[in-house]
C-alpha cells in the first residue's frame, strides 16, 4: 500500500489544495415540501374541562378581528422539517468548519462549545426579564462582573450591555454624545460627527441616524487618518469624534491621543469603535488615549458565534462623567445584593428591549473567565503574530500588496489589494473570492466605497495553527496563479459550492424581485 | 502558573511553533508588532482580572454555580408576559439553531452560504404568510428597533414630522421610539378609551393633521387588548395621508386577522414567540414588513433576501435585493444603518412557522384564547380582584386589578413566589393611572391546573 | 426570471434526480493535525495545598507501574479537534438527512429530537447506577413503565431492558433458553437451537455462543421457512426454536404458531426475534403465537437513533414461566417505591454492566409514550403502507424483482432481487448501491449467503412521505437505466462521495492492513 | 380524539396521501396487507396502554416530571465508581456525539459513511496509543462483553479450556464471564494477598496447568488496588502456554504502564470514562486490543476497521479487515457474533483522545492520584476508619472499611446523603469477606473542599 500522506504536500513544500466539495443538496423551497395536512409538531389542547366553561372563544372574538383565512404556512411533519434545514445547514460555512480568516473586521475566532451550553441551559435560557431580582441574582451577578471586566480592559467606568450590536452601541454612543451637548444647552450648535473614511459603515450611519450631519477624514498618503485635514474639520460645531484604531488597514495610529485632545479641546466627545480590539487587549486602552465613549463587539473579541448575523451585544462604555446618561437600566450591587436601577433620569432611554442579548453576555464572561488577564493578552499577540505572519505570505504572492505604511507591523487585520493582479489578468478581487470558496473558505472584499482598489480583508486572529494559515495562503496563491493561466476556471467559479453563478439582475428589478415565496408565486404567474 | 501555559482556544501559543513564526519574521518578540504604540498610551502593568478558569470542568462549576442562584421558569410556574414570552420551543428549533454550520456563520457569499440566504429568505417567506405581507426584512434587533425605524420609515416617505402613538404600546418599544425618532419626529401618545383600554378614535380624528407621518398602534396591545377598529384606523390614517404602522405578536396570527387586512402599511413585531427561548430577555428578533412596493422597500435598512436564477437551469440562487440602500452599500447616505442583528432568531422563527404550518397556529391561539378566558373567568370570582380591567378581548395577557384587595401587587406576588408562582407584571410604576395592578399572561404552556393553582394562590393571599 | 420549480420534475412526471454532492473534506488523518504542545483542553488542577499534602505521587508509584513513554497521541488545540470531526460527521449520511429506506431491516426511522433532549439532560445522563434508589424513583419509573408497555405490545410478562443490543438480546435467550433445560436436567440431550436461512446471521450465532449446535431451515418455494424439514429437524434434542416472522423478505409466515405448537410439544423454547417489528404493532404478538421469549431493538422499532452503531438496546421479554431467569437485576414496584430486584438466584446473571443502556429506555419510552396505541398502530400501519407501494414501483424497474409469493402483499420491508438486471448488464447489486450513494442514499444487499441472488433489501418504515419515496425510487430507476445505456457511470461509482473507489486487498492481507495508525506507520516505514 | 390524528412523524397518516397510495396499489384499507395474518395471532383490541402525550409540550413535561425526581450526581457530590465513573466530559464529546450525522448513522457504506469509517478507526488509533498496542476493535457493548470475550479469543486460540480470574475483578465482569463462557470454560478464581489485595503469585502458580487458557485481572483492580507484578504475572502465563488477559480503565494510562508492556496479549477494558457521561451506567463501550497478529486478529467478533487507498492518490479510504471471520460473514460460523455496538462513545472516546493528547492524559493521571492520595490520607486520620484497607497504590478508587465505628455503610451513606453527598458504593453484599467496606471513588473533579466535606461529614457521622 502506498503511503498516503506523501500527498499532501508538493514539490515545493506547499500544501496540496484540498479536494474539496460543499454539501450540495439541491434542497428545494420549504414550500414546495408541503403536503396537504401533515403536522410538524402538536399544540398541547386544553383540558376539555377548560374549553367547556370558556365556550366558543373564537366566536366570541370580535368579527373584524377572527382572522379568515388561515395563514398559507407549508404543512410538513416533523422528519422532512428537520431534514430540510440540516441539508441547509451543510451549505452554510460556518467558521466551526473552515479556516475563516478571510472574513476582515469580523474578528471569526473560536466559539467555545462549554459556552453555548452554559447559555442554553434553562438555568439562564428559561428565565424571564420581569423575574424578580431577588429570583434572577444568578445572571445579575454575570452581567455585574462582566462589566467589571470590561471597565478594566477598557479603563472606562460604566457599561451598558443592551445595544443589540456594534451598530447599536455606535448609535447609542450618537445619542449620548446628543443629549450630552443637549444638557449643556449646546444641542443646536453642535451638529457635526467626524469620522473617518476607512471607519465602519455605522459610524457614519448611526451618528447620522441620531441626527447629525458627518464629516469624515480622507486617509493621509500613510493610511492614517489626515490630522492636517482633522485640524480643518473640527470646530465648535463639532459634537463627536467617532474613531478606530486601528482601522481596518490593521494599521496602528499612533497620534490617536492628539486627535482626542484636539477634539476635546473644541468641546466634543470622543468614541472609540473597539468593535473588535482583538489585537490590543492588555496592551492599549480607550482610557489612555483619552476616550470618553467606547464599544466593543461581543460577537468578536470575546467570541460569541455569530449566528448567521446576530444576535449580539455590542457593549458600550462611558467614563464617569457620561456614566448618568447610559440606557436604562444598569446593573447595581450594593455587595449583598445585585439589582437593576431604573432610577436614571437624564438616560437616553432604551436601546433595545429589556437588558440586552444576556445569552451572548454570559459566553463572553466565560470566554474572558477562562483566559484571565494573561490569557486575553495572550491571544490579542497571537492574533497579531498571526497577522503579520500572514500579511508576509500573501505579499509574497505576485500581484498582491498590503497598501499603505510600508515596513510598518500591523495589529489584528489588513487590507489587502489585488490590483496589480487586475490590472495584468483583468481577474478581480471578487472573482478571487468567489474561487477561493471552491477550497472551503470565506473571503471577503471590503465595506463600499472601496478607498483602496480591489481589496481584500484578512484577519486570522488567535484561532487557527499555522499550518492553517498556509492552507489559506496556499488557496489564495493557487486562485491568483490560476488568473495568469487559467482565467476562465476563475470566472467560472464557484465549481464546488451548492449553487452556481447567481444571476443578480433580478434583485434589483422591482418587476422581478421576490422577497418572499408569495411575491414570487405572483411574479411568475405573470 | 508560573509554567507557560499554552491555552487551547490559541494554538500558535505553543512555544515552537510561536518561535518559529517569530524567526519567520524575522523579529524576536511579539512585542515588536506593537512598536507603533506610543509608551504613553501602554497599560504598563497586566490587567487586573479576577483568576481564570482555566479547566473547562472548573470554568463550567463557576458559571453554573453562578446560573443556579437563579430561580427559572421551569422550576416556577410564571404568569409573566409583557413583552417576552413562555412558549413551547420545539425541540427541533434548538437542534438547527446550534448547529455549527449556522450557529458559528457570518457573513459569507451566496455561494458558501447559501443555507443561510435560503433559510432567511424562507423565514421571510413564511412570516410573509402569517402577516398576508409581500416583503419581511431579515430581522433587526427586536420589535423595539422594528417600531422605531417602521416610524422613521414612514416619515421618510411622507416627509412627514410626527407620529401618533396608542398609549397602551409597550414601554420599552416606546422609550426607544422616543430617543430614536428624536432628532426628526416629535411623538404624541393617543389617548385611549377608560373602558375598553382601545385607541379613542375621536382624540384620534382630533390629532391627526397633515403632520402626522404614521399612527402607530399595537394589536394585541402591550395590555393584552385586542383593538377592534383597525380598519378604522387605518382608514382615518389613510385620508390623512399618513401611514397605519402596527406592531404585532405574530403567533396571535394564526386566530387573529393580519394587520395588513385591516389596512395597516407597515407592520412591526417580534419573532421571540415563535420557537426562541426567553433568555432573560434575549430572544427577540425585529420583524418589519409591507407591501411589495418600491417606494416602501427603498427605506428598509434592514437587508432583504431575494430568489434568483443561476447558470444552472432549476437551480436557485439567493442575493440581496437593492443591497445600494443599505449603510453597507451607502454609509451614511444609505437608509439608517446596518450591522449585526437576529438572523439566528429568524432563522429559528422559520422552523417554528415549518413545524406549526397553517393548523398548529390555529390551535395555539385558540388554546391560548380558552386559556385566557379561562384565566379571566376564574380570577374575576375572586373577591377584590378586577379581572380583566378592561372590557375588551384579550389575547394571552390581560391586566388585573388589586385595588380593592387592600393588597399591592408587590405583596401579592412576593407572596405567590412563596408558593413557586411568578404573578403578573406589576404595571404600577408604568401604568400608573391603572392603580394597582400586574399584567397576567397565559400561553398554551399552562394548563387547567396552573391556572387554578394561580387562583387558589391568589385566594388564598387576598382573603 | 424563469421558474425554478418546474425544473422539478421530468416530463413523465417524474421527479428529476436532485444534483447532489457529499461534503468532501479530504481531511487528514487526526495524528496528521499534531503540533507539538497544543492542548484541546486543560485539566482541572489540585490546589497547591493538596499536592503539598501528598507530595510526588508519581515518584510513589510503584515502578513498574510507572508510564515511561507518555502515550503518542496528537497535539491538538481545540478549534481543530472540533473543525476535524465536525468535517467528518458531514462526511457521515446519518438518516436524519437522508431517505434511509435502502438499509432494510433497520428500521431506519425518525429519531425526535426532543426524546435526544431528555436523554441528554443532566438529571438523566449525571445518574450513577449505584445511587441509592431513593435518588433514582424517576428513572426506575420510566423503566418499569417501559416494560408495561413492552407487556402490552409482546403479551409476555417480564422483560429485561440489560442486553446492549438485538444480538444480545439473542445471546440471552440462549442462555435462558440453556439455563432452563439445565434446570431441567436436560441440558446435556438438549443441545440443538433450530433458525432459519433468513433469520439474522445473529440468531444461529448467539446461539452457538451459548454452546448449542445450529440446525437452519431452508426457505420452501414460496420463501417461508420449511416446515417439512422442520418436522424433520425438530427432536427431544431441540433445546430451542429462533425464529423472525416476517423474515428479511417481508412475508409474513401465516404458519408460524405451527413451528411454534410443534416445538413446544418436543419441550423446545421458542423465541421470536422481533428486533424488528416495526410493522405489527398492535396487530399480532408473540403471546397470542406461542412465544416463550422474544426481544424487540429499541434502536428500530422504538425509533433510538443508531448511533454509527450503537449503544443500543435488545429488550428481551419472557413468559411467567422463563421470569426467574432473567438477567439481574429487574425493576419492581411495589405501589409506592420502585426498586431494583438483585434477589434471583436462577437468573443467568448478568448480560450487560449495571442496567443496560438507560438512555435509549428514555428514548423509547418518550416514543411510546408520544404515540400510544392508536399511534404505534397507525405507525405499523403507515410503514406496511409504504413498503407495499414501495414494492410495487420498484417492481416496475426492469430487471427489479421481490422473489418469493409473489401476489402477496408484505409487511414493512422486502428482499429484492437484480438478478435479471445482473444477467443482462453484468451490473451488480453492489455496484448499483454505490451508484445511488451519489444520489445521497443509502442501500444495502443482504446479510451472507446471499440467498436471493443480487439481493437488495429496503426498509421505508412510516417517516418518509410518498414524494421521498418517490425519490428513492428515481434513484434506483436511475442506477438501472445507466446499468444498460452507460455502464462505465455506474461501475466507476461513486462520483458523489466524499472518497472514490476503494481498494480492498489491503485490508485482507497481514502484511497491509492497518488496523490503527501505529500499525500503518510500521507498514509504511518497512 | 375522535377526530383523527396526523402524526408528526408519520407523514402519510394525512388522509389524503394515504387514500391516494391505497388507490394506487388497489387496495381500499390497510387492513388488507395483513391479510396473512391468521384470526387466532390477530390482537383483537386495541392495545391497553397509557393515554399518549401527542404534543411535544405535554410529554417534556411528563418525561422531565419523572426525571425529576431523581437526585443527580451534579446536585449531589458523588464517590460513587465501581464500574461508571464521573469524569469532566468535555462540551465538544457531546457537541461530536449529537450532530444528526453521527448520531443517527447506521451501516452504511465506506463511501456514504467515511467520516464514520474515518471517526472510528481513529479511535481505534488513538486507543492504540494509550495501551501501546497495534490492534483495536470497534468497542462492544462493554468491558463486561470484551472481558468474556477476550477469555473466549484466548481459549479458542489455544484450545484450552480453563480461566483463572482474579478475586478482584469487577462483580458484573465477572458475572458475564461466568455466563457466558459457560459452555466451553470453567472459571476459576485466583486468592489473593490479604495484606495488599494484589494476586497471590503463588496461588497463581499452583493454580495454573496446561489447561489454562488465560489468566485474567484488572489493573487498576475493582478495589482500586494497583497490580505491580504483571509483569510476572505474564510471565507465569507465558511459561504456561496461557494468554495473559488484562483489564484496564485507560483513563489510568497517561500514568500508569499499559499492559502491553508488562507481558498482557490481550487487553480489555472500558471507554465510558473518557468523555462519555455515566447516563446510570449506559455510557459504555467495550475495548478489546492486541498486537498486530494474525493468530489474535482472526479471533475478534468484532468489526475491525482498515485504512487503504482509493482510485485517487493520497485520498484515505476505510473498510473491514477480515470481514469473513464476522458473524455478519459467515453465520454461525464466524467468531461469536456482531451486531450494534457502542460506535457512538467510541467515536466520543476518539474525541477525548485528540483533546487530552498526551499532556491532558498524564496530567488528568496525576491529578487522580493526588487527590486519592489526599482522601485516603484525610479519611485514614478517623478514629475507627481504615483507609485504605489495602496496603497497595491505588488509582481512583480504594476500599474504606469502618467496622471499628460501630456503623454500617448503610448507616454511613444514609447520614452522608442528607449532607447531598453520594458515599462510597456498599462493598458488604458482593465482597464479604472485606467487612463492613465501601469502595470510593475520586476524580479530577473533586477539589479539595469536596474531600474534606466527604471527610468532615463522615467524621461528624462516626464521632
Ligand atoms: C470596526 C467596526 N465597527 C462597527 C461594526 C458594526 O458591528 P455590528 O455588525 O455588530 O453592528 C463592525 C462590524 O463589522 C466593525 O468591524
Ligand atoms: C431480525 C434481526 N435480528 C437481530 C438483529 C441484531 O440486532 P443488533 O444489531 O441490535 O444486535 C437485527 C438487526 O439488524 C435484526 O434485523
Amino acid at each position: 500500500m502506498e503511503n498516503i500522506a506523501k500527498h499532501r504536500v508538493n514539490e515545493k513544500g506547499e500544501p496540496n489544495l484540498r479536494r474539496y466539495h460543499q454539501a450540495r443538496w439541491d434542497e428545494p423551497i420549504i414550500f414546495e415540501l408541503s403536503n396537504k395536512d401533515e403536522r410538524g409538531i402538536l399544540i398541547p389542547e386544553a383540558s376539555q374541562e377548560l374549553k367547556d366553561e370558556v365556550g366558543d372563544v373564537m366566536a366570541a372574538l370580535p368579527k373584524s378581528m377572527r382572522r379568515n383565512k388561515p395563514p398559507a404556512l407549508p404543512e410538513i411533519s416533523q422528519p422532512q422539517v428537520l431534514r430540510h434545514y440540516v441539508r441547509l445547514s451543510q451549505e452554510t460555512l460556518g467558521a466551526d468548519f473552515n479556516i475563516d480568516v478571510g472574513q476582515g473586521t469580523c474578528t471569526m475566532k473560536y466559539s467555545p462549545k462549554i459556552h453555548e451550553d452554559l447559555a442554553r441551559c434553562p438555568e439562564f435560557a428559561a428565565l424571564h426579564p420581569l423575574q424578580d431580582e431577588s429570583t434572577v441574582q444568578g445572571i445579575l451577578a454575570i452581567m455585574y462582573n462582566f462589566e467589571q471586566i470590561l471597565k478594566e480592559i477598557s479603563g472606562l467606568d460604566r457599561f451598558s450591555l443592551q445595544p443589540g450590536a456594534g451598530s447599536g452601541a455606535i448609535y447609542g454612543s450618537a445619542s449620548i454624545i446628543r443629549k450630552y451637548h443637549e444638557l449643556r444647552g449646546e444641542s443646536a450648535t453642535r451638529d457635526e460627527i467626524i469620522t473617518t473614511s476607512y471607519s465602519h459603515p455605522s459610524d457614519p450611519a448611526c451618528a447620522k441616524v441620531a441626527g447629525f450631519k458627518i464629516v469624515t477624514l480622507p486617509p493621509d498618503k500613510d493610511g492614517y487618518p489626515d490630522f492636517e485635514a482633522f485640524k480643518a474639520a473640527v470646530s465648535e460645531r463639532t459634537a463627536g469624534l467617532h474613531m478606530t484604531n486601528p482601522e481596518d488597514t490593521g494599521i496602528y495610529n499612533p497620534d490617536i491621543s492628539d486627535f482626542v485632545d484636539l477634539a476635546h479641546k473644541k468641546g466634543a466627545l470622543c468614541f472609540y469603535d473597539q468593535a473588535n480590539a482583538n489585537g490590543i487587549l492588555g496592551i492599549t486602552r480607550a482610557r489612555e488615549a483619552g476616550f470618553d465613549l467606547c464599544h466593543f463587539n461581543l460577537h468578536k473579541t470575546f467570541s460569541t458565534p455569530h449566528g448567521c448575523g446576530g444576535p449580539a451585544v455590542g457593549a458600550l462604555g462611558v467614563t464617569k462623567e457620561l456614566e448618568h446618561l447610559l440606557p436604562v437600566p444598569v446593573v447595581e450591587f450594593d455587595g449583598e445584593k445585585y439589582s437593576l436601577n431604573w432610577d436614571m433620569p437624564d438616560s437616553i432611554g432604551k436601546i433595545r428591549a429589556f437588558y440586552g442579548v444576556i445569552g451572548a453576555v454570559v459566553k463572553a464572561y466565560s470566554w474572558a473567565m477562562s483566559l484571565g488577564a494573561n490569557g486575553m493578552k495572550t491571544a490579542a499577540e497571537i492574533a497579531v503574530l498571526n497577522n503579520n505572519y500572514l500579511m508576509k505570505k500573501i505579499c509574497e504572492i505576485p500581484g498582491a500588496t498590503a497598501p499603505y505604511a510600508e515596513g510598518k507591523w500591523r495589529i489584528e487585520q489588513v487590507r489587502y489589494s489585488w490590483e496589480n493582479l487586475t490590472k495584468e489578468t483583468g481577474i478581480t478581487s471578487e472573482q478571487i473570492g468567489i474561487r477561493a470558496a471552491d477550497f472551503g473558505v470565506h473571503y471577503w472584499t471590503s465595506h463600499h466605497p472601496w478607498t483602496i482598489p480591489e481589496p481584500f480583508t484578512l484577519e486570522p486572529t488567535e484561532s487557527y495553527t499555522k499550518a492553517e494559515l498556509d492552507e489559506y495562503i496556499a488557496i489564495i496563491r493557487n486562485a491568483a496563479t490560476e488568473a495568469r493561466n487559467d482565467p476562465e476556471t476563475v470566472k467560472n467559479a464557484p465549481h464546488n459550492c451548492p449553487i452556481h453563478h447567481v444571476h443578480h439582475d433580478p434583485l434589483d428589478d422591482p418587476a422581478q424581485w421576490a422577497i418572499t415565496w408569495r411575491s414570487y408565486q405572483k411574479k411568475m404567474e405573470k | 502558573m508560573s509554567k507557560e501555559i499554552v491555552y487551547p482556544y490559541i494554538p500558535n501559543s505553543a512555544p515552537d511553533v510561536k518561535a518559529a513564526m517569530l524567526k519567520d519574521l524575522g523579529v524576536s518578540s511579539v512585542e515588536e508588532f506593537y512598536e507603533d504604540v506610543p509608551e504613553k498610551l501602554r497599560l504598563k502593568r497586566t490587567m487586573d482580572l479576577p483568576a481564570p478558569h482555566l479547566s473547562e470542568h472548573e470554568l463550567k462549576k463557576h458559571v453554573m454555580g453562578l446560573l443556579k442562584k437563579n430561580s427559572d421558569c421551569t422550576e416556577f410556574s410564571s404568569f409573566l408576559g409583557g413583552g417576552c414570552y413562555q412558549h413551547h420551543v420545539p425541540a427541533i428549533c434548538d437542534e438547527v439553531n446550534r448547529r455549527g454550520e449556522f450557529l458559528t456563520a457570518y457573513a459569507g457569499e451566496p455561494y458558501d452560504d447559501h443555507g443561510r440566504f435560503q433559510t432567511l429568505w424562507e423565514y421571510a417567506s413564511m412570516m410573509g404568510e402569517l402577516l398576508n405581507m409581500d416583503v419581511v426584512n431579515i430581522p433587526t434587533y427586536d420589535w423595539t428597533q422594528a417600531a422605531a425605524t417602521s416610524c422613521r420609515m414612514a416619515a421618510r416617505m411622507n416627509g412627514r414630522n410626527e407620529i401618533l402613538v396608542a398609549s397602551t404600546v409597550g414601554p420599552d418599544r416606546h422609550s426607544k421610539i422616543l430617543d430614536y425618532c428624536k432628532p426628526e419626529l416629535r411623538i404624541k401618545t393617543l389617548d385611549r378609551d377608560h373602558k375598553t383600554g382601545q385607541i379613542d378614535l375621536d382624540a384620534l380624528q382630533q390629532a391627526i393633521s397633515e403632520n402626522t407621518a404614521a399612527i402607530y398602534f399595537e394589536n394585541p396591545s402591550y395590555l393584552g387588548i385586542i383593538e377592534d377598529m383597525g380598519q378604522e384606523i387605518s382608514r382615518i390614517a389613510r385620508d390623512n395621508g399618513a401611514e397605519c404602522i402596527v406592531g404585532v405578536d405574530p403567533i396571535s396570527l394564526g386566530v387573529l386577522t393580519p394587520p395588513a387586512d385591516y389596512g395597516a402599511t407597515i407592520v412591526c413585531g417580534d419573532v421571540q414567540t415563535l420557537g426562541i427561548h426567553m433568555q432573560y430577555g434575549g430572544g427577540n428578533g425585529g420583524i418589519i414588513a409591507t407591501h411589495d412596493d418600491e417606494r416602501y422597500i427603498k427605506e428598509y435598512p434592514s437587508r432583504l433576501f431575494g430568489i434568483s436564477t443561476t447558470d444552472v437551469k432549476g437551480e436557485y440562487g439567493f442575493g440581496d435585493v437593492l443591497y445600494d440602500r443599505t449603510s453597507f452599500g451607502a454609509r451614511e447616505e444609505g437608509k439608517e444603518f446596518v450591522g449585526t442583528a437576529s438572523a439566528l432568531w429568524g432563522l429559528t422563527a422559520g422552523v417554528y412557522m415549518a413545524l406549526m404550518g397553517p393548523k398548529g397556529m390555529q390551535e395555539i391561539g385558540e388554546g391560548i384564547l380558552q386559556r385566557v378566558n379561562y384565566a379571566i373567568l376564574k380570577l374575576s370570582e375572586l373577591p377584590g380582584v378586577k379581572a380583566p380591567a378592561f372590557s375588551s378581548s384579550h389575547f394571552k395577557e390581560f391586566v388585573v386589578n388589586f385595588d380593592d384587595t387592600g393588597r399591592t401587587v408587590a405583596e401579592i406576588n412576593k407572596a405567590l413566589r412563596e408558593k413557586r408562582i411568578f404573578g403578573g407584571s406589576d404595571l404600577s410604576q408604568i401604568f400608573p393611572e391603572l392603580g394597582n395592578s400586574a399584567l397576567f399572561c397565559v400561553t398554551e404552556i399552562q394548563n387547567k391546573e396552573d391556572i387554578d393553582q394561580l387562583v387558589n394562590a391568589i385566594a388564598e393571599i387576598v382573603k
